[in-house]
């Protein structure tokens, strides 16, 4: 019974958890470039910490994209099975939702590094 | 009533502008480019908010007035709740992110340095040697300076290190059109610099320092105050900021780099006299004096301040007397010692000496 | 999954129990949950009683602290006032702050959580209703020693987030300042007692058949408010055990010129400084969320975008602390992540106010003293939010930042948006208590009063902070443009305090004129609205919707005459159903603690520890610490009573055991949440460990050589797996009913896990590393002390297993004591091996690069 | 220059009867002396009631002035004394702690015209 509510739980707040990853990680990788100095070196003409954000964006969202696929064939086999209890089909609707706050957050995550870069 | 106050949301951004001018330490008299741009970010923000705030009233009151309807909860809670807000926050992200670089970028070519250091509950204001006369920054510094003055200032720092350099306190001096490095760091506690017709504030913290660029671009007095608590009076750790047309600053950073003085009247001679005998000299330095105490505020000039007690007094004569006699009725807290032991006449010596320190 | 189903599909008949019900049953119901006469009240435990003194104590911290406020608006008033000196200010400031936040906005909502939740999942009580007991006592009393700092000129005065160093030995020599971390420890505990209470009470004790997609929407707020103070908590915890051994120990975590940070402070201090807002204001909105369909006799509208809507608060709420530290001077790049966190945390709250604003426009919206205070809180809570979102711009905060603007903000969205809906809530449930409606027309006199005066008081608090007006200033010159909008400020002060008092005169007027029933006066749909007694209802309903008085206009009726589960008492005690937290079907029959003096006597013991550990008086330190220890020790060994009587028939067909060991008990549960917020608090100390790597600027660690040798940390790490083995043999002889294997194991493993901290601070030791030297050895030491901690827990715990198998409570079958303690001393085991880890594996690491 | 048109001030006033000078001679603005009481900082030595931060306690408590039979102790406690002693202490009494500030003679008249109003 553990596992199932733990999953349940961790399916609701997937997506956020997904947004939680990626902020940590970059704000870790901010923090370390600024005090260590890397911030602006490139690599290949490329800045090496605007493209590892945008990689662990990207990454995040696709991430987000498997967990509302995940979370709609949950929902469709609820209704398939007809089952009168909808706790899984709200699980699921509220599961994408938390999805698509979670877009909203990772696309203003990115936002300034495309706007203004990297620098500290 | 909440349309009288959504009202007055929307008037507070017309009436910020038109009243701001009067006021020394307004968010909305801005002097710089920095305080301009925040300036416009905010009245576009508020009325904003006002429409905001208006709109979402009045649906509520609608909604409790009419009697049941259906309604659609996509539209409310999608359109309401997500696609309005999404939009309306892109575009303020957007433009609050390109408005904080420009200001963060700004930090590039200042012409002169300042150290200003936070004190409990005072600043300590240090126009840092120039560089070499070689640099960039050295001949812009020149110019702006002039040679006599960046040489002397340099000659200060050779000899007798950074002590002997140009001090002030709770006062802060910057040619009009010229952006001005200032280095910020603390003694004690954490303070906050700011002087909002110059932009934003930004905190002295121990073990860091914090860089600010002032760029003033017109001439006028403008007051800043420490902005972070600081415990004891932090409410009156007030600074003053005089931006002067180039020539002006010029003759006034001269004199500052002059020692201080000599007293000149019987009144005034006593007045050093009552200063070294009450032992002032533990804390205050006044260069070209034996004076060179360095828990204090530097008074070498003190005469030419405009304030006193940093920010709490204008400075003149009788409220160097007061401030001298009573230091903690004007300040509670504060540092410095009542002057106990002086002679009535001997005070006002004092007083008079300290004036004359223009 | 499949289990669940099953028995679901059992639900789905007439009501579960027939009628007429046994002679005696409602009888000996009542006697079970008798409340205590005359002066043995202060022994209840029952939430209905404990929950009502709680709002109490929390509105009595509010009106203290109002006075406060007052007290500096009168000192306000006129520029260059001396009416109140600094030094009087900054404590009144800092305890009108600390008090507001701490001893009234976190406890009130946990309060009305107590009170209302149990009736709303149609439970008889909370899972571990001696916990809130103790947590009440604790914070009450601490909460008072603490207020009266302020008649012996011993308040803190460093300001509500008590910035060091400020707050450190250096510059606050006196008293002031360990009161304040003393007075934020009582919070803490309660708060985490809380965060147990709502996380086990909304997963395990819902009424049959209520799942979560038919949960109450105010459950799930507490859900998530719930996981909020497990992860939000820890970091102040932290923050508060550093700084207080800092101050006594000399230990420098936040002094610059040992290599600590005072930023440090300020990470850790907000970290759980903006999450505490939401778990300020969900609780709020939760309570809209149940208020408004009632009020608009209609169903919530998008109740899946609000459940939604609370997960995104909660997790988005994590991302946003540094907002507070945008003129701090950190680099650009992370103070727009910040930036664009604290946007997205708007959107969330959006939803929920457009979800309740559809709801109303979808509804037919009784007009009534709860429908003002929630307008007024529309009003004023969205233009708090949007001065927020104002502030999360970067470049305008560095402006408005500690202003009045934002003093103006803080007290838009915590008067709008959670005194406004607290009182709201008060007219509304007050029925529950008093049984009739209270005073309509004192309650919109008192509504007018307080927006009214709200509105004077803090909508020109933002000119005034625009104009320049820093915030936690005593005095300031007159002149500057501020003079008449304080003068302002402060009669809408008054105005506001004489709304509130309005209400108290209301409240104190009808408690003259109580009824004993509890009528549904709003023709509400949620549980709470069923008759009740002491026991809560008679029977324990089936839920089939989200608003079971409305799909079942019968169902009042048929619970009030034991038609639904459990119509009586099963054992003769105290009982409630636990059922499983997916799809609520029962599992077993909780046997609920009853009244009982030791919570009230270890709260005491608690408070007078840590007080008389503040005034540096040892030996009744050392009494009250021991008078808690010995009352916890007596109360825990009353709860695992074992099997005391047969499954239960409690309708429907269903027969539950009484008694759950394994992961299905309810204790269990408890203990998973205090490790999950030990795991967190443990980050936050491995957060600061770190941080002062990525701000050393020399090499780190700073002096290598205070490092002891790998041996040390190696034994050490090898007994505490060691440790593991010998708990795990244990648990073999417990299963084999081997008593005395059971105690050999028991105790060699303890003195294991003993020796394994002692050999690592050993080792510590000799390499010559000093705690005072520097942060590093500071942070070092701080893991390992913490570390220690445990390990004394662990030890009571081994003792106190040992007296169980020797006094014969403890054997296969009654085991929980066992399990849980188990659990937790495994958390310890393997918290050792990880701090091991940290330390010398990171060190090594850097050590190498 | 300023010490003559003391003298001549007071020469004036001298000149005039007990009983004249008793009552406001010469034009004054109560008003305007507090807002000139508090624009020269003379609350950082005196307690003076009606202006902000008025609360020195440097030099005599200013409460109830209007009472006051004489100024600094030796003048009779007239308008015109008045204005004498606070354009210029010293002159009158060596050994004061009150230094000359400067304030001009229509400010100081303004100024004893609000102080005298304080009973």
């Amino acid at each position: 019974m553990s596992v199932s509510i733990g999953s349940r739980l961790l399916l609701l707040t997937g997506g956020l958890l997904i947004w939680a990853g990626l902020f940590l990680f970059s704000y870790i990788l901010a923090a370390l470039a600024c005090a260590r100095g890397f911030a602006d070196s490139a690599w290949l003409g490329v800045g090496v910490v605007p493209l590892g954000l945008v990689l662990a964006a990207v990454a995040a969202m696709a991430g987000l994209l498997r967990l509302i696929r995940h979370a709609r064939r949950l929902g469709a086999r609820v209704q398939h099975a007809r089952r009168l209890d909808d706790t899984a089909g709200v699980s699921a609707d509220v599961a994408r939702m938390v999805c698509l706050l979670a877009a909203i957050a990772i696309a203003w995550h990115v936002l300034p590094v495309l706007i203004s870069g990297t620098h500290c | 009533m909440h349309v009288a106050r959504s009202l007055i949301a929307a008037a507070l951004a017309a009436g910020l502008t038109a009243t701001a001018g009067a006021a020394e330490q307004s968010v909305h008299a801005p002097a710089s480019a920095a305080a301009q741009s925040i300036h416009e970010l905010g009245i576009a923000m508020y009325i904003g908010a006002g429409v905001i705030t208006l709109l979402v009233v009045a649906a509520a009151l609608v909604a409790i007035a009419r009697t049941g309807r259906p309604v659609r909860a996509g539209w409310f809670v999608l359109g309401g709740g997500i696609v309005l807000p999404c939009a309306v926050l892109t575009l303020l992200l957007t433009a609050a992110i390109m408005v904080g670089d420009a200001l963060s970028r700004t930090a590039l070519a200042p012409v002169a340095r300042i150290e200003v250091i936070g004190h409990q509950w005072w600043w300590e204001v240090r126009y840092l040697p120039p560089p070499a006369a070689g640099t960039e920054l050295g001949r812009l510094l020149a110019r702006l300076c002039g040679a006599g003055v960046a040489e002397r200032a340099r000659a200060a720092r050779d000899d007798g290190g950074a002590v002997r350099a140009i001090v002030l306190a709770n006062e802060l001096r910057l040619p009009v059109g010229y952006p001005v490095e200032v280095e910020l760091t603390t003694r004690d506690v954490i303070h906050s610099f700011w002087v909002p017709a110059l932009g934003g504030k930004i905190d002295m913290i121990p073990g860091r320092v914090n860089r600010l660029v002032l760029h003033a671009e017109r001439a006028g007095t403008f007051r800043g105050q420490c902005a972070e608590y600081c415990g004891g009076p932090h409410g009156l750790m007030g600074l003053v900021v005089v931006a002067h047309e180039e020539a002006d600053y010029r003759a006034w950073l001269a004199n500052q780099a002059e020692p201080a003085r000599k007293p000149a009247g019987d009144l005034r001679v006593q007045g050093q006299a009552a200063f070294l005998r009450a032992g002032c000299d533990e804390c205050h330095t006044i260069r070209g004096t034996s004076a060179g105490g360095a828990r204090g505020p530097d008074l070498t000039h003190v005469g030419s301040r405009r304030t006193l007690a940093a920010g709490t007094l204008d400075n003149h004569v009788g409220t160097l007397a007061g401030w001298i006699a009573d230091p903690q009725n004007v300040k509670p807290g504060n540092r410095m010692p009542p002057g106990k032991g002086l002679q009535g006449s001997e005070l006002r010596a004092l007083a008079a000496y300290l004036a004359s320190l223009e | 999954m499949q289990r669940e189903t099953q028995s679901l599909s059992r639900l789905r008949k007439a009501a579960p129990n027939s009628l007429p019900r046994p002679d005696g049953e409602l009888e000996a119901l009542e006697r079970a949950w008798a409340p205590p006469k005359g002066w043995r009240r202060l022994s209840a435990v029952n939430n209905t009683q404990v929950g009502l003194w709680y709002i109490g104590a929390a509105l009595l911290f509010m009106l203290l602290a109002g006075l406060l406020a007052l007290m500096m608006r009168t000192q306000l008033a006129l520029p260059q006032n001396d009416l109140i000196g600094p030094t009087l200010y900054n404590q009144l400031f800092t305890m009108h702050g600390t008090v507001m936040m701490f001893l009234f906005a976190v406890p009130v909502v946990e309060a009305m959580a107590v009170y209302i939740l149990p009736a709303m999942l149609g439970a008889r009580d909370l899972p571990f209703p001696r916990l809130s007991a103790y947590a009440l006592w604790a914070y009450l009393i601490g909460g008072l020693m603490f207020f009266g700092t302020l008649f012996f000129d011993a308040a803190p005065s460093g300001g509500w987030f008590m910035y060091p160093p400020l707050t450190s030995y250096e510059y606050s020599r006196g008293i002031g300042a360990d009161f304040w971390l003393l007075g934020i420890g009582f919070i803490e505990i309660s708060a985490i007692a809380g965060a147990i209470e709502l996380i086990v009470g909304t997963l395990r004790t819902r009424a049959p058949g209520m799942s979560l997609g038919k949960m109450p929407i105010y459950a799930w707020t507490m859900l998530v408010v719930g996981a909020m103070i497990v992860f939000g908590f820890p970091p102040v915890i932290a923050a508060t055990l550093l700084l207080e051994i800092e101050r006594a120990f000399q230990w420098p975590f936040f002094i610059a010129a040992r290599g600590g940070d005072p930023l440090l402070w300020q990470h850790l201090f907000w970290l759980f400084g903006h999450p505490e807002v939401y778990i300020i204001f969900l609780p709020a909105a939760g309570m809209i969320s149940t208020m408004v369909p009632a009020l608009a006799r209609t169903g919530l509208v998008g109740y899946r975008w609000v459940v939604a809507a609370l997960i995104g608060v909660g997790i988005l709420s994590l991302g946003l602390w540094a907002h507070h530290m945008f003129a701090t001077g950190i680099p650009q790049l992370s103070l727009n992540f910040f930036s664009a966190a604290s946007m997205a945390v708007a959107i969330p709250t959006g939803m929920q106010i457009f979800a309740w604003i559809a709801t109303l426009w979808r509804g037919n919206v009784q007009r009534s003293t709860p429908t003002w205070f929630l307008l007024a809180f529309f009003a004023s809570f969205v233009f708090g939010g949007l001065t927020g979102v104002m502030l999360a711009v970067v470049p305008y905060d560095w402006q408005v930042h500690d202003t009045y603007f934002v003093v103006a903000h803080l007290h838009y969205v915590l008067i709008g948006g959670m005194v406004f809906p607290l009182f709201a809530a008060l007219y509304y449930w007050a029925p529950l208590v008093y049984g009739r409606k209270l005073s309509e027309r004192i309650g919109t006199w008192a509504c007018a009063l307080m927006f009214s005066g709200f509105t004077v008081a803090f909508l020109p608090m933002h000119l005034t902070g625009l104009l320049g007006m820093p915030r936690r200033v005593h005095t300031y010159q007159a002149g500057l443009g501020w003079d008449a909008l304080n003068l302002v400020s402060t009669l809408g002060a008054f105005t506001l305090a004489s709304g509130i008092a309005l209400v108290f005169v209301d409240l104190a007027l009808s408690s003259r004129r109580t009824r004993p029933e509890r009528p549904n006066v709003w023709h509400a749909g949620s549980l709470e609205w069923l008759p009740q007694g002491a026991y809560g209802v008679r029977s324990i309903p089936r839920v089939e919707g989200q608003y079971p008085l409305w799909d079942n206009p019968a169902l009042a009726p048929e619970v009030q005459s034991g038609q639904h589960y459990l119509p009586g008492t099963a054992t003769g005690a105290r009982e409630t159903i636990v059922t499983s937290p997916i799809d609520a079907s029962p599992q077993y029959l909780l046997l609920v603690a009853g009244p009982s003096w030791l919570p009230l006597l270890a709260g005491a013991g608690t408070a007078a520890f840590f007080l008389f550990l503040t005034v540096k008086l040892m030996l009744p330190a050392a009494l009250g610490g021991v008078i808690a220890l010995v009352a916890c020790w007596l109360w825990l060994w009353q709860t695992d009573r074992g099997p005391v009587h047969a499954p239960v028939d409690i309708g429907g067909g269903i027969t539950l055991p009484v008694y759950a060991s394994g992961s299905v008990g309810h204790s269990w549960w408890a203990m998973v949440v205090l490790l999950l917020v030990s795991g967190t608090i443990l980050s936050a100390l491995v957060f600061a460990f770190y941080y002062y790597w990525t701000i050393a600027p020399g090499p780190w660690p700073p002096a290598p050589d205070t490092l002891p040798a790998w041996p040390w940390p190696a034994a050490a790490a090898l007994l505490c797996a060691g440790s593991a083995r010998l708990l795990r043999r244990a648990r073999q002889a417990l299963d084999r009913h081997a008593h005395r294997g059971l105690r050999a194991h028991l105790g060699i493993a303890a003195l294991t896990s003993l020796s394994a901290w002692m050999i690592a601070i050993h080792g510590q030791w000799q390499a010559g590393s000093l705690a005072t030297a520097h942060a590093f050895d500071a942070s070092v030491y701080a893991l390992l002390s913490y570390q220690g901690l445990f390990v004394a827990v662990v030890l009571i715990m081994a003792a106190y297993l040992l007296a169980r198998s020797l006094a014969g409570v403890l054997d296969g079958i009654r085991r929980v004591s066992f399990e849980v303690c188990r659990l937790f001393w495994l958390y310890t085991l393997w918290q050792g091996v990880f701090v091991l880890a940290v330390i010398y594996g990171s060190a090594a690491l850097a050590g190498a690069t | 220059m300023r010490a003559a048109m003391t003298g001549a001030i007071v020469a004036a006033v001298v000149g005039c009867g007990q009983d004249a000078h008793r009552g406001a001679v010469l034009a004054a603005d109560a008003r305007a002396g507090q807002a000139a009481l508090y624009a020269y900082d003379c609350g950082v030595c005196h307690r003076i009631p009606g202006v902000a931060g008025a609360h020195g306690a440097v030099g005599p408590s200013l409460e109830a002035f209007g009472k006051r039979i004489y100024v600094a102790g030796r003048l009779p406690n007239t308008q015109a004394m008045l204005v004498r002693w606070i354009i210029d202490p010293p002159a009158i009494d060596p050994l004061t702690s009150m230094p000359a500030i400067g304030v001009d003679e229509a400010h100081a008249r303004d100024m004893a015209a609000y102080l005298l109003s304080l009973r």
